[in-house]
């Protein structure tokens, strides 16, 4: 967690957060759990997949901590398993939309004019697509695997992140530190990427923060459809659908995975405000 | 105002036939047929059947005649239950998404809105963050999760609720409070954060100094400015839904949009597949372009410029 | 901007609440559940389990539409709900001829249409000739194979006149059907809807004699002989009958009237069950047996049920090219285990593909779990192949909780037997079908319900070059054994070949049963009248509702 | 409230009617970082009929005594000490929340300092008006409509009358400023309180609107608590001035008594540091100077090297030959700049004034190539700039530079002062390692007397003045030989302004810079300026010698703005 020598503004961005007990407390908790989904299945005894036909819906006890399956398996190994999945196909979907989207605002918006007009209009057009009914009918079509669904779902994403993206720029792209800038000379990168960029983190990071768990509900979504990850992975959106249909049966198979996913948002969310103040150098004082 | 609906009329022509191009081509590259099955047809009948339903012609030939068909406004007949015209099936079940939508969307509204206003006014206090922790835990709950607790608690323990179904205004109530509850809590939040900044604005203060009660400042002068992202969320929001709540559909079992389309999808009734993607379409098109309306109306600037 | 004493105002607010909330009770009003209210109107809430397809009985496919059928169609036998046996249906009676190949049917004189026309023997040569009439394409036409020339007319071969098919009405109330070969369970076949009578003035009301996809079978328009009528069809809804004072048994019928309900969700439909919206559900998930179980102890039902799950080999790639591994693959199946600790619904594990007893046809089984031969005969194509161990195996199956965890079970089995890494392969139902039928798979599950009560439906599958076969296997003298079985007219001979057939499986593999299926289902106790049958059929005017004492 | 009435005398009631009493006032304001005492310990007084100015730079907490008055302070963080805020015999501190409510508006009105985001932008500028009148329930809703109607109209917001749906961005911010005051009043109440009421507009409307302000108080004998910075504006209107220092009062007299005989320094220096037209000095008095006379302030007067004299040799530097810059608008095509022909020469100030809107603002964008012209040319030592190639273009860049308006919005808030500064170095490979570079920041804050210490903080850890300083050292970083200056002292108290302007007169003699120094307020540019330019929409209308503007301006529009500039900046009176 070490980012204090990449710039100053990092660095104070850290001191800051440190001194955000409700960030702090966020972080902690979202290291834990990436470690726990990370190393999890290699310290559990059991494999998330492994069975045992005589040990079927267990609650926990000492063997297993968080009780066992429809099939005997190991909720824990199961739960830490998914939690990888759940994870990579948020954050990493989420990524795939900041890119883009950030991308694509800014230079609509720093570009101006009919640039800005068109490429609005094609987000508007691609807003008007039904994305959940596109994302199912690739699922169905193509067959699930990661690639399409990061693409998928980071697709869906990205539009909106574009618009924030992009209603900002326009606003900072009058600012006079922007005309500063150019009346410095400074390249249209520089100025995109040195102080377009940063003046936007604020509300890109308060999308991202909602994105992730929008993602992972989605991916949740298409478990419940049946187009989820394949068996015997499980994923936390899976897991839960699977724990809510037997919640009277055998609670734990839902709040196991379920208090991991709230756990997880909680604290995304949390993290992203603390970081939000953070990056921003006027919070500490004002 | 006028030159705004007319330009998005005009797009939508386009985006429409974009849509339906890409999914005709989708659906029949896709594997399966609508007459796969698994007591295999003998060939001479499958044949036969795609004969009936036009698909033994070359694929680009289906293609114009579908646009052909789809500019008389015919949709055709769905592959999976003949009996019933694409139209016909839509026209039954899109008045149950919509109810639906509608109620969702009011019991997002009516909880979300209050509880944001109450969290912003009361700031950093536990009339804050109990509602925000309820709209984080709202959001965290999956409607597939939410909807067999309410059943659980509400119909099975109590039997005040039906179960599932469609048949009457009682069974509305499960189904639009699963679904509305969790865009309540993003209302909730974006309402909080909206009203928040208006709040700072100068102009509440003057209102404030002309010895405003805190009602008229909330409602006159703090709501219009405090709401206008809870509009701009309510475009997507409610085409959200009405298309994406066949979550919602399968567990309480409604006849709406979305369950026909998920089973179009599964069992490539192709026309069907079709029919409800450019229903969904336009109904996205036309729900922004209200949106944007109710926006420009509602900001008086380019209410004037029309 | 404020201080919290002074902007805060929370009357009004709670006010809007209150309203709101007092809406949604208003609306509320606890009423009684349709459980409750069906003694009283004597209407049963069945649980469908999917939208039918089709109500035309010479279109439809599913089980679905058969639950709907055998409410709206007689046939010209009915069933005997407990033994499934012939009774008297449209035809008061028959005869049947020496050879067994000509029956003769008496049809009654008070035999009624819904819209009050007689039913005639007429009527029903007009249903078996649209129903072969090739050109409507009727996917179950081949059930009335059965009948002499009906092959060649359904092919289009001959016209109707020329084909001269085995149905003719001797008067309006005599009906005289030829058969091919003698049939032993023709009067079972029957009542199967393919057989059904439709009523001719209305298919060509609405020109469907030819047609897929008309409106004679909406409510409204729907004309047909059995003991209910259709007054309501909403799709993904519910489909609605009530009793039909036409049909000539009305005083046997007891219930008014029938709502279906088309659930697909298992657990949607529990919940329904349990909150006393429906009286039978259609199915129980697995996982909920043993909570169910102690629930409702007495609400749920096992019922034998004429199916077998099974897997196919794909014969023709390695490694199931090779009979050792396919046997490996089988020997280390516990089914037992499978059935006690996975299933727990009372299957009972498949150690033959026909299930015991169908048809009075016992099968010697043959398939068994033999952990240490499965190890020792995947060692020995091992070593001759000179590897290490099996490349990963796909395990295609269609998306469903259900396979899921079959597959994840032999998953675990194939695992710890034989060290085999298997990767499961779920497809959505379209794309899993044409991947089998192309016979792009290594192993894929499968499944099979018998249509009649006799071994041959479900042997003739594995015949050479059948269609449902899609494993590549063939054998010459399961052929030969399966087309005597065909002609024979006598049952032992029949077993003997039967039997031949299903030790033929068994030797060479190219399939893997794993159990036979059970109907698991809900059932309310009020619901009377109701036994457990082989083929799930419930002739539903012997059903009616009574209060629990009555049991 | 049957006893209270019992228990409290009549006439003791009727004595304090009408009259603010602010008896040892103190307000902090607690945050994590501490407490900060905004106002400490103030005592005024305001007699019912009477106008008081409120005196005092940002900060100094003149604001907070008069928000606090209405109790419009959210709280926490603001906290009130043991002082009393009397009114009409009853201390404002300890009323309900009720009470306050049916004071404020009714009693006491209070106008603010920035029109454009002080009125409601989505209610109709007459509603908006006539809300006081509802609010406490003084008549029914179409009488207070034409009551507004009336009282907009007697402000000179004539608009309504057509319209009275009018929103209010369909008004000029005087118009609203009117607007503000019409609503104040409407409900005649015994005190306005008017927090920096024409801070925010131009100089020619802030005339309009302190007559009108004038005149409606007078009619309506109305007593004001008038709030400025800008003692010359207070001087126009007020009986009595109090001054404001550091969250006390330093001195309060009548008006015309503390303009002639000043006693606390600050006050002095409040009057002094002021340019006005008559003031030739080179250098203007700061309160540093007040208050901590140190003679070594002296030596910052400006010492005309041998280099900047060879500079002022009359060469034209930058040259703008009919000019046109357009902008589209909804509206269709807007001239900004309007064939303009301007020539600056090398070394000296050119000064450019006008109402905001007509175009000086662009002029100098233009001139720096930051807007695309519509035609015409920009020369640069007689090069025109449209012929530059893009190697060209970046020399032009180092040697042109703009300081705006707006310190704050001008610097990267998310970049540290060493990042602001080394940037353009970098950008325009001055310096060949990150140690000269930094060496060169360092000196260059030195310049504009800030110190290395301040290299790691953000623009928002400063004050406007030195906010303004960065600019002007980051300005400096490229080592430009034009600056141009747009309005970049406007935003500032006049000590604050001293200072900067003291700054750039001194940058200018040691470093040979040529300015373009733009500004509404004629006092600034007559004492910054060698020549100075009138520009009316779009047009130069009158251009010349700065004496000569002054002296004997040629056109109207220049008189006017003469004229509006208040009286004790143009009395020779007050000036030293």
């Amino acid at each position: 967690m070490n980012i204090s020598q990449s710039s100053s503004l990092g660095r104070d961005a850290w001191v800051r957060l440190r001194a955000n007990r409700m960030a702090m407390v966020s972080l902690s908790l979202l290291v834990a759990i990436s470690f726990v989904s990370l190393f999890g299945p290699l310290l559990s005894s059991y494999s998330y997949d492994q069975q045992n036909l005589d040990h079927i819906f267990k609650s926990p006890d000492s063997t297993h901590l968080f009780g066992t399956d429809n099939l005997g398996r190991d909720l824990f190994a199961r739960t830490t398993y998914g939690g990888r999945i759940s994870l990579a196909v948020g954050l990493l979907a989420t990524l795939v939309s900041l890119i883009i989207g950030v991308t694509y605002g800014m230079l609509s918006g720093y570009a101006g004019g009919r640039i800005d007009s068109w490429m609005m209009r094609f987000v508007d057009v691609l807003y008007s697509l039904p994305f959940i009914i596109f994302v199912i009918l690739l699922m169905v079509i193509f067959g699930r695997n990661f690639l399409l669904l990061f693409l998928a779902i980071g697709a869906v994403e990205w539009l909106t992140m574009a618009r924030i993206t992009r209603a900002q720029t326009l606003h900072l792209k009058n600012a006079e530190f922007i005309e500063a800038a150019r009346a410095l000379g400074y390249s249209h990168a520089r100025i995109l990427f040195r102080h377009l960029l940063p003046n936007l983190i604020g509300p890109i990071i308060i999308y991202s923060t909602l994105t992730v768990p929008a993602v992972m509900l989605l991916e949740a979504v298409l478990s419940f459809l049946g187009l989820g990850v394949q068996a015997p992975m499980s994923s936390w959106g899976s897991l839960i659908k699977e724990g809510a249909e037997k919640m009277d049966a055998a609670p734990w198979l839902l709040f196991f995975p379920g208090s991991f996913f709230c756990l997880t948002l909680f604290a995304l969310n949390f993290l992203g405000d603390g970081l939000r103040d953070a990056l921003d150098p006027k919070s500490s004082k004002d | 105002m006028t030159r705004l609906i007319v330009s998005r009329i005009l797009q939508a022509v386009p985006t429409l036939w974009v849509i339906a191009t890409l999914t005709f081509f989708m659906t029949r590259y896709a594997p399966g047929g609508p007459f796969d099955a698994e007591r295999a047809i003998p060939e001479e009948i499958k044949v036969k059947l795609e004969r009936h339903f036009g698909l033994d012609q070359p694929l680009l030939d289906q293609y114009i005649l579908y646009l052909q068909n789809l500019l008389r406004g015919d949709l055709g007949p769905s592959f999976k239950y003949p009996e019933w015209e694409v139209s016909e099936l839509i026209a039954t079940a899109f008045p149950v998404s919509l109810t639906l939508g509608v109620l969702s969307l009011l019991v997002a509204l009516l909880i979300g809105i209050p509880a944001g206003m109450i969290a912003a006014l009361r700031r950093n206090s536990w009339m804050d963050y109990l509602p925000m922790s309820l709209s984080m835990a709202g959001i965290c709950l999956p409607t597939f999760v939410l909807g067999p607790l309410l059943i659980f608690a509400l119909s099975t323990k109590l039997g005040v609720f039906p179960p599932l179904g469609w048949y009457g205004p009682s069974d509305w109530v499960l189904p639009s409070l699963t679904l509305g509850l969790f865009y309540a809590a993003y209302i909730a939040r974006l309402t909080r954060a909206g009203m928040l900044e208006t709040l700072q604005q100068d102009y509440v203060r003057t209102a404030r100094a002309k010895g405003a009660s805190s009602w008229r400042i909330l409602s006159r002068h703090a709501a219009r400015g405090g709401l206008l992202p809870v509009l701009t969320f309510m475009g997507p929001a409610f085409a959200g839904l009405i298309s994406g709540s066949f979550v919602i559909e399968s567990i309480f079992f409604i006849p709406g949009l979305g369950k026909f389309f998920v089973t179009a999808a599964f069992n490539r009734d192709y026309t069907m597949v079709l029919g409800t993607v450019l229903f969904y379409a336009t109904l996205i098109i036309i729900l922004n372009l209200l949106v944007d309306l109710l926006q420009a109306w509602l900001d008086p600037k380019s209410r004037k410029e029309k | 901007m404020q201080s919290p004493k002074d902007l805060f105002f929370p009357t009004f607010l709670l006010r809007l609440f209150l309203i709101w909330t007092c809406l949604w009770v208003l609306l509320a009003c606890s009423q009684p559940t349709n459980v409750e209210t069906a003694l009283e109107e004597q209407i049963l809430h069945f649980g469908l389990g999917s939208e039918p397809q089709n109500l035309d009985p010479h279109l439809a496919t599913s089980v679905a539409a058969h639950n709907i059928l055998s409410a709206l169609l007689e046939g010209l036998v009915s069933e005997d709900p407990k033994t499934l046996k012939p009774k008297p249906g449209v035809a008061q009676s028959w005869a049947i001829s020496e050879d067994g190949k000509i029956y003769t049917f008496k049809l009654r004189k008070n035999g009624q249409w819904s819209n009050g026309d007689p039913v005639t023997a007429h009527d029903f040569v007009y249903s078996f000739r649209r129903m072969l009439n090739p050109n409507l394409g009727a996917q179950y036409a081949s059930m009335l194979y059965p009948l002499k020339n009906a092959k060649s007319f359904h092919q289009g071969v001959k016209s109707w006149e020329h084909a001269k098919v085995g149905a003719k009405a001797l008067d309006d109330h005599t009906l005289r059907l030829t058969l091919e070969n003698p049939i032993p369970y023709f009067l079972e076949l029957l009542n199967h809807f393919s057989w059904f009578p439709v009523h001719q003035p209305t298919i060509e009301h609405f020109e469907a004699y030819e047609k897929i996809g008309s409106a004679w079978t909406k409510p409204g328009n729907f004309v047909g002989n059995g003991p209910f009528l259709l007054t309501n069809h909403r799709i993904n809804s519910v489909i609605e009958v009530k009793k039909n004072q036409h049909y000539w048994d009305a005083k046997t019928v007891r219930l008014n009237g029938i709502r279906f309900y088309p659930i697909e969700a298992v657990y949607t439909e529990e919940r329904a069950y349990r909150s006393g919206f429906l009286h039978l559900t259609q199915s129980v998930s697995a996982d909920r047996i043993e909570f169910l179980r102690k629930k409702h102890p007495d609400e749920l039902h096992y019922e034998p049920y004429l199916g077998t799950y099974f897997y196919r080999f794909n014969l023709k790639a390695p490694p199931f090219d090779d009979q050792r591994v396919r046997e490996a693959f089988s020997l280390a199946i516990d089914r037992q285990r499978l059935v006690d600790k996975v299933l727990k619904g009372g299957q009972s594990p498949a150690t033959s593909f026909t299930p015991p007893g169908t048809g009075g046809f016992m099968p010697v089984s043959k398939f068994r779990y033999d952990p240490e031969s499965a190890k020792a005969l995947l060692h020995s194509y091992l070593q001759e192949k000179g590897m290490d161990r099996l490349p990963p195996i796909e395990l295609t199956y269609n998306t469903s909780e259900g396979h899921k965890k079959v597959a994840e079970a032999l998953h675990g089995m194939w695992k710890n037997v034989l060290g085999v890494e298997i990767r499961l392969l779920n497809m959505e139902w379209k794309v899993f079908l044409s991947t089998v039928a192309k016979g792009e798979f290594t192993l894929a599950r499968a499944g099979w319900i018998g249509d009649y009560i006799d071994p041959h439906t479900f042997l003739h599958m594995w015949r050479t070059d059948e269609g449902l076969n899609m494993t590549g296997w063939g054998n010459q003298t399961y052929d030969e054994a399966l087309r005597r079985a065909e002609i024979s007219n006598s049952e032992q001979e029949r077993w003997q070949n039967f039997q031949t057939c299903e030790n033929l499986l068994a030797e060479e593999f190219p399939i893997l049963p794993l159990y036979f299926y059970v109907h698991l289902t809900l059932r309310h106790p009020t619901v009377k009248g109701w036994y457990p049958t082989l083929l799930d059929h419930h002739p539903y005017k012997y059903v009616y509702l009574a209060k629990e004492e009555g049991r | 409230m049957v006893y209270g009435m019992l228990l409290t005398p009549n006439h003791q009631r009727t004595d304090h009617m009408g009259q603010l009493t602010i008896k040892n006032l103190e307000v902090s304001f607690h945050s994590r970082e501490g407490t900060i005492h905004a106002v400490d310990g103030i005592d005024l007084c305001i007699n019912p009929g009477e106008v008081v100015g409120l005196v005092g730079e940002s900060g100094s907490g003149k604001s907070v005594t008069c928000n606090s008055i209405l109790q419009l302070l959210p709280s926490p963080p603001a906290q009130f000490g043991k002082g009393k805020i009397e009114w009409s015999g009853k201390d404002l501190l300890q009323q309900t929340d009720d009470r306050m409510k049916s004071i404020r508006g009714k009693e006491i009105s209070m106008i603010f300092q920035d029109p454009m985001s002080c009125l409601n932008p989505y209610l109709p500028v007459l509603d908006q008006v006539a809300e006081p009148l509802l609010i406490h329930g003084m008549c029914s809703p179409a009488e207070a409509k034409s009551k507004a109607m009336q009282m907009l109209v007697k402000v000179g917001v004539d608009r309504v009358t057509e319209n009275p749906d009018s929103y209010p961005h369909e008004f000029s911010g005087g118009m609203r400023q009117r607007a503000m005051i019409a609503m104040a009043l409407i409900t005649e109440p015994s005190l306005l309180l008017a927090d920096e009421p024409t801070t925010a507009l131009d100089v020619t409307v802030q005339a309009k609107v302190l007559n009108i302000l004038r005149e409606l108080c007078s009619n309506l004998a109305v007593s004001v608590l008038f709030v400025s910075h800008d003692l010359g504006l207070v001087a126009e209107l007020a009986d009595r001035v109090v001054v404001m220092y550091r969250g006390k009062v330093v001195e309060q007299n009548e008006t015309s008594a503390i303009f002639q005989n000043p006693q606390h320094p600050y006050v002095k220096a409040l009057i002094a540091c002021r340019p006005t037209l008559e003031n030739t000095q080179d250098r203007l008095p700061t309160v540093e100077d007040f208050i901590n006379p140190q003679p070594e302030n002296q030596g910052e007067s400006p010492v005309e090297t041998e280099f900047s004299n060879s500079l002022k040799s009359g060469k034209v530097l930058t040259e703008a030959k009919s000019l046109v810059v357009e902008f589209t608008t909804n509206k269709g095509a807007v001239r900004a700049v309007d064939e303009v022909n301007l020539r600056i020469n090398q070394g000296k100030t050119h000064g450019l004034v006008g109402e905001s809107g007509s175009g000086k603002t662009t002029l100098g964008r233009a001139l720096l190539n930051l807007v695309r012209k519509q035609s015409g040319e920009v020369l640069f030592h007689g090069n025109p700039i449209s012929s530059y190639d893009d190697k060209k273009m970046m020399s032009f860049r180092k040697s042109m530079q703009i300081i705006f308006q707006d310190p704050y919005a001008s610097l990267n808030p998310r970049l540290t002062i060493e990042q602001t500064l080394i940037e353009p170095m970098v950008v325009h490979q001055i310096g060949s390692s990150k140690k000269e570079r930094r060496a060169r920041v360092v000196a260059l804050l030195e310049e504009v007397g800030l110190g290395s210490e301040h290299l790691v903080r953000y623009p928002h850890e400063f004050s406007g003045g030195q906010r303004q300083r960065i600019c002007v050292a980051r300005a400096l970083t490229t080592e430009p030989e034009f600056i141009v200056c747009d309005e970049c002292v406007s935003a500032m108290d006049v000590s604050v302004q001293a200072q900067v302007l003291n700054l750039l007169k001194a940058l200018q003699v040691s470093r040979g810079l040529t300015y373009l120094f733009i500004s509404h307020d004629l006092g600034v540019v007559k004492f910054m300026s060698d020549e100075i330019s009138v520009m009316q929409k779009g047009q130069l209308i009158e251009s010349g010698p700065a004496n000569d503007i002054y002296n004997s301006p040629q056109t109207k529009y220049t008189q006017k703005l003469i004229q509006s500039i208040p009286t004790a900046n143009r009395s020779k009176l007050f000036s030293f």
